[in-house]
């Protein structure tokens, strides 16, 4: 398995993701710079990891859009290439048109860092294939910018083709308002493309990825896509 | 020359920013605020060319960086 | 004053420099004449309180700096210590309480990007943060503002930069309502034969500029008009800095690829005072001189002048020197990273700093005796008057008619409720490292590809301080090294960050010297040697001085984890566990209490000692208990007494409730006994087949060990010479829980 | 009656997202930019009332919340 993570400038999960699909998953990682033209070839699996590309200026992603590295990207995807956006990564494939709709700021208009409990909406997407529909996972959630917006026809789009991968909960599993802890619209915390090969999601799987760090229950989507034996 | 770029959060959007500035207006005792809706201002300087130009270029700078038309609308104008 | 005795200046534009009449005189000889307005500049800012320690060197000759495993104390930017495996930690903290004040986000970005650059100079890379934050009252008008803003700033900026924040401490009073604090702690990882130093070795190398441009940032110093600073120069100073933690993040990444591939040999962040500090201090560390040419500085605006251009203080900027083979590569670095880089001088064995501008030479001073010889003094130092006012409390005054009243009232004070409104803003996950992170003792951060981790806490109790300034000093030292125990960790070394009052009032220099003493002790016994630091003076406003608030940072190690060892907790894990103390039960005194402050609004009493073979014992026992896996919680007994402690206990983790029956006996009144404060006291709880174990562990040290209940129910009774109190689980915990968030008024 | 009011960073502060922003249109072939800035643009509903009053409140909302005059100067105009 080729996982190949991009870098843009102010990236800062890079690290992490290149560190759990090696040490947790055993796979091949190789890091892609912004500037390069095109990805390496026998990529298997691009990750647009989390942080703060070009500092978040003016909107998240919207920079990072234009970095050298995303026409390749869009043209893998368009191949049928998986792509898994986290954090600012799914802000960078809203911005790139690659996935519907927007992350705006969070309503309280504070960032927020924690563990959340989140539901698995569909198990038709090589993340969540191995898991029940209806289980809770808990996955932190670090972002000043997660409120997922998109036209209503646009969320009924998503929901009728069943694209929603994700939705913010309470540990019992209840979508409500008092589980949304940013003001996303319908609850959504993960998507993916029509094509189900591209995904978006603001918890950072990768954190819950291990024992020894908050709960082990990331490891779980990330090991649908890249194939590990848990 | 200079453009002057107004970037506005789309009326079926949400604003947070502009509710949290509603509620801190009355907090402060600013009770006849209906509405707020906060964006962005952005002004350019350019190279100077034709008035014409400039404006097509500033179009094409808003659709295609400035403002995300998913969530926001933009007007502008250029002087010289 | 006719003693200044100058040709050129009038003595008002030498005081303005700051510079008293001796002051001139030592500059004039130093330079062998009398320097020009720009030098003047130079030698106000590298003789200022902030970068020379003029009035507390005296004093902090006085802390032990020496541990087996100190690699490097003071002196450089940041010490570092050995951790082992070929790795080393290299930490510090520093105080932006000034900028804080003015522009909160702003200032605290400011802070945390610089100890950030103190840091990645050493060659370390970043990987924990903490902060110490001090507010005036919580319904103070400005407080709110205050705090969201700092908190906003410290998260912005750490955020960002993808270093995550995991832990600090923040306290309200009065007297910080017209000067708060804002303290900010790094600690970066290194691998221990490749720490980089700031010294500009080799004569002939080339020195580079690298970073954001030059703007007129934080000039202070003159704000008299000359000829050479018309009015309008002058507006178009900001009083502000912005930081920019996009720009960090990069020189960052682009300093880690130059120390990888070994193109540094010295290097050093601009920091206060800017393009002089490091060039004088590169060149004065190393015994060289530099030629330095502003011309060739990246500026952000046109006309600076020399003056301003050396003065500035513009974030993200570095000072390296390389060898001449390596300037192109360098430059390929930051190329990469789209960040300014420029060659702006040479290292020269002459000692001397030269500067042109314009094809002027406008500064020659000898490196070394502008860094390392700065005036020194030993101001006069005396108690403070009214020192038996503040230490005399009526204790019949301030007793508890209703315990679990003042009980929930505590828990939901914001000195005492969670901190969570404020660490949620922090990203305290990002590098996977955090084992425990905000909301634990102390933090543990696992260090990767090793079975290590490194804890790190940081305190101070300011209340006691302003009662007995040793004691108090002596017991934040003793509380960080309670808090490592509880999360298993060794102490191997401290930082502080000393901020008081004006020095030359003789009664802030006494607290500062008896705090001196009181951290000497403790750090010399606890094995915690002091590695470096930061001095903040002059924290007044309108003739009132801040609490003295020597803070300290103490970091450990601990060793021999693996995936499998559990997190060390603070809370109750297990029904039908062991509820016991380990140190004395009693003992906990009223005097400067959360309890009293509570009650009477007031800072007032003798209180507590700090006992240091307690302290140790205490320590000792815990570690080894937590290490061991012989204990399921550990937590230290701090602010707000047992009953506080207890009531934490039982809900420190969400969603993981846990009750306690818990009865004890003692001479003490049951306010005392319930809200009494003192050291060297840690809750622990084990499963009752686990008593042998511990006990064993305890008297092996010769430590007290006293068994006060059981974990079960969904309640916390507490019982104390036949006074008991029953406290709902769920009411307790929303309490703390929301305690900080309501007095701020936002819903979380 | 509206109010419409522009934010902008002080000309002397660094204003980090405007440069990013220039630098982001070079890297798109707009290279005739020399000099970005970016603000915040906040428009208000208030009850109307007379001309002058509007005026001065909205001057002291700006003074007290919209902007931080530490770093920001903003300008506003009112319109019914
Ligand atoms: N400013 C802050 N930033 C991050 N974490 C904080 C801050 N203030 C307090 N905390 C966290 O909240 C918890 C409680 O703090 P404190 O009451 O000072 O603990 P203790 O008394 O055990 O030293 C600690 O885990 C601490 O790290
Ligand atoms: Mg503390």
């Amino acid at each position: 398995m080729n996982v190949a993570v991009v870098t843009f400038p102010g990236s800062n999960c890079d690290d992490d993701c290149h560190y759990v699909c090696r040490s947790v998953f055993g796979a091949t990682t190789i890091q892609v710079w912004h500037k390069e033209k095109s990805l390496p070839s026998g990529v298997d699996v691009v990750i647009l990891p989390g942080g703060f590309s070009y500092g978040d200026y003016l909107r998240t992603g919207a920079l990072a859009r234009f970095s050298p590295i995303m026409e390749d990207v869009v043209r893998f995807a368009g191949r049928g290439g998986t792509v898994l956006g986290i954090c600012n990564g799914f802000q960078i494939l809203c911005e790139a048109g690659l996935l519907p709709g927007a992350l705006i700021r969070n309503q309280s208009l504070r960032f927020i860092c924690e563990s959340v409990p989140v539901r698995v909406e569909t198990t038709e997407s090589q993340l969540t294939s191995a898991l029940e529909k209806g289980r809770v996972l808990h996955i932190p959630i670090a972002h000043m910018d997660g409120n997922y917006f998109a036209k209503e026809d646009t969320v009924r789009g998503l929901e009728d083709s069943d694209q929603v991968l994700l939705r913010y909960c309470t540990s019992e599993g209840e979508v409500s308002d008092a589980s949304n802890p940013n003001g996303s619209c319908a609850n959504i915390a993960g998507i993916m493309n029509s094509g189900r090969n591209v995904f978006g999601m603001m918890p950072h799987p990768e954190r819950a990825s291990e024992t020894p760090l908050s709960s082990i229950d990331g490891r779980e989507l990330l090991a649908g896509l890249l194939g590990g034996s848990l | 020359m200079k453009a002057k770029i107004i970037v506005m959060p789309r009326a079926e959007v949400l604003d947070p920013q502009g509710e949290a500035v509603r509620q801190g207006l009355a907090s402060l005792g600013y009770d006849g605020v209906r509405h707020v809706r906060v964006g962005r201002y952005v002004e350019l300087e350019l190279d100077s060319t034709e008035d014409m130009t400039a404006s097509a270029t500033v179009q094409r700078m808003c659709e295609q960086l400035l403002a995300n038309e998913v969530i926001e609308d933009f007007e502008f104008s250029v002087e010289s | 004053m006719s003693d200044y005795q100058s040709s050129q200046f009038t003595s008002e534009i030498i005081e303005e420099h700051g510079l008293s009449p001796d002051e001139w005189v030592r500059a004039v000889e130093i330079c062998g004449r009398e320097p020009n307005l720009v030098e003047l500049g130079i030698f106000s800012v590298m003789w200022s309180e902030h970068c020379s320690y003029k009035s507390s060197k005296v004093h902090l000759k006085r802390l032990p700096t020496e541990g087996p495993r100190v690699l490097l104390g003071p002196g450089e930017n940041a010490g570092v210590v050995d951790i082992g495996d070929g790795l080393a930690v290299c930490f510090k903290m520093e105080s932006h309480n000034h900028p804080s004040f003015i522009e909160p986000h702003q200032g605290a970005a400011t802070g945390v990007g610089g100890i950030m650059r103190d840091i990645f100079t050493m060659g370390a890379r970043p990987i924990a943060s903490l902060n110490s934050l001090r507010f005036g009252p919580i319904d103070h008008p400005r407080t709110r503002h205050l705090l969201t803003g700092v908190v906003s700033g410290i998260g912005g900026y750490g955020n960002c930069m993808g270093v995550p924040t995991v832990g600090g401490e923040v306290q309200f009073h009065e007297k910080y309502a017209g000067n708060i604090l804002v303290n900010a702690f790094n600690l970066g990882l290194v691998p221990a034969n490749r720490i980089f130093l700031g010294q500009a070795t080799g004569v002939g190398n080339p020195v580079i500029y690298v970073g954001s441009k030059t703007g007129r940032d934080g000039i202070h110093g003159a704000t008299m008009a000359s000829e050479s600073f018309d009015d309008e120069a002058l507006e178009k100073r900001p009083t502000v800095q912005v930081g920019d933690p996009f720009t960090e993040k990069r020189l960052l990444e682009a300093c880690l690829e130059l120390f990888e591939r070994n193109l540094v040999l010295g290097i050093q962040d601009m920091g206060a005072a800017g393009l002089t500090c490091s060039t004088f201090e590169m060149a004065g560390r190393a015994g060289t001189g530099i030629n330095l040419h502003l011309d060739a500085i990246p500026l952000r605006e046109s006309g600076m002048t020399a003056y301003e251009i050396l003065l500035s203080e513009s974030q993200e900027r570095m000072l390296l020197v390389c060898s001449p083979e390596q300037v192109e590569s360098v430059r390929a670095v930051f190329e990469k990273w789209d960040l300014d880089c420029a060659v702006c001088g040479t290292v020269t064995n002459t000692g001397r700093v030269v500067v042109t501008h314009h094809g002027e030479q406008v500064v020659d001073l000898p490196a070394s005796p502008l860094a390392d010889n700065a005036p020194m003094y030993d101001r006069p130092y005396a108690p403070p008057e009214d020192l038996e006012v503040r230490r005399t409390l009526d204790e019949s005054s301030c007793h508890s008619d209703d315990l679990l009243a003042d009980l929930y009232a505590l828990l939901s004070s914001p000195n005492l409720s969670s901190r969570r409104f404020i660490y949620r803003q922090y990203d305290h996950m990002v590098r996977l490292g955090t084992r425990v992170g905000p909301g634990g003792d102390a933090a543990l951060i696992r260090i990767p590809g090793t079975d290590k981790a490194v804890g790190m806490t940081v305190d101070c109790n300011s209340r006691w301080c302003w009662l007995d300034p040793r004691q108090g000093a002596a017991l934040a030292v003793a509380e960080g090294v309670r808090n490592l125990a509880c999360v298993g960790a060794e102490p191997v070394g401290a930082t502080d960050c000393l901020n008081f009052g004006n020095p030359e009032r003789p009664e802030i220099m006494w607290e500062f010297a008896e705090a001196i003493t009181g951290m000497a002790e403790a750090c010399a016994a606890l094995d915690a040697p002091i590695t470096g630091g930061n001095v903040s003076l002059y924290n007044e406003t309108d003739g009132v001085s801040i609490l003295p608030t020597p803070t300290v940072a103490v970091v450990g190690l601990r060793e021999g984890l693996s995936d499998e060892s559990p997190n060390p907790s603070s809370a109750f894990r297990s029904n039908d566990s062991v509820v016991a103390v380990v140190g004395k039960v009693a003992g906990g005194t009223l005097g400067g209490s959360e309890f009293v402050l509570h009650k009477t609004g007031r800072t007032a009493g003798i209180p507590p000692s700090c006992d240091l073979s307690a302290e140790k014992v205490t320590s000792d026992v815990v570690r080894e208990l937590v290490q061991g896996g012989l204990v399921e919680s550990a937590h230290d007994v701090s602010d707000g007494g047992l009953l506080v402690a207890l009531a934490e206990c039982t809900g420190a983790h969400h969603g993981h409730h846990l009750g306690a029956d818990i009865a004890w006996t003692g001479d003490e009144t049951p306010t005392q006994a319930f809200f009494g404060e003192a050291g060297a006291r840690i809750v622990v709880s084990f499963p009752a087949d686990g008593y042998g174990a511990v006990q064993a562990l305890a008297e092996k040290y010769g430590a007290t060990l006293t068994l006060i209940g059981t974990v079960g129910g969904d309640r916390l009774i507490v019982s104390y010479n036949g006074h008991s109190i029953t406290a709902d689980l769920d009411e307790m915990y929303s309490r703390w829980d929301q305690g900080l968030a309501n007095a701020v008024g936002v819903n979380q």
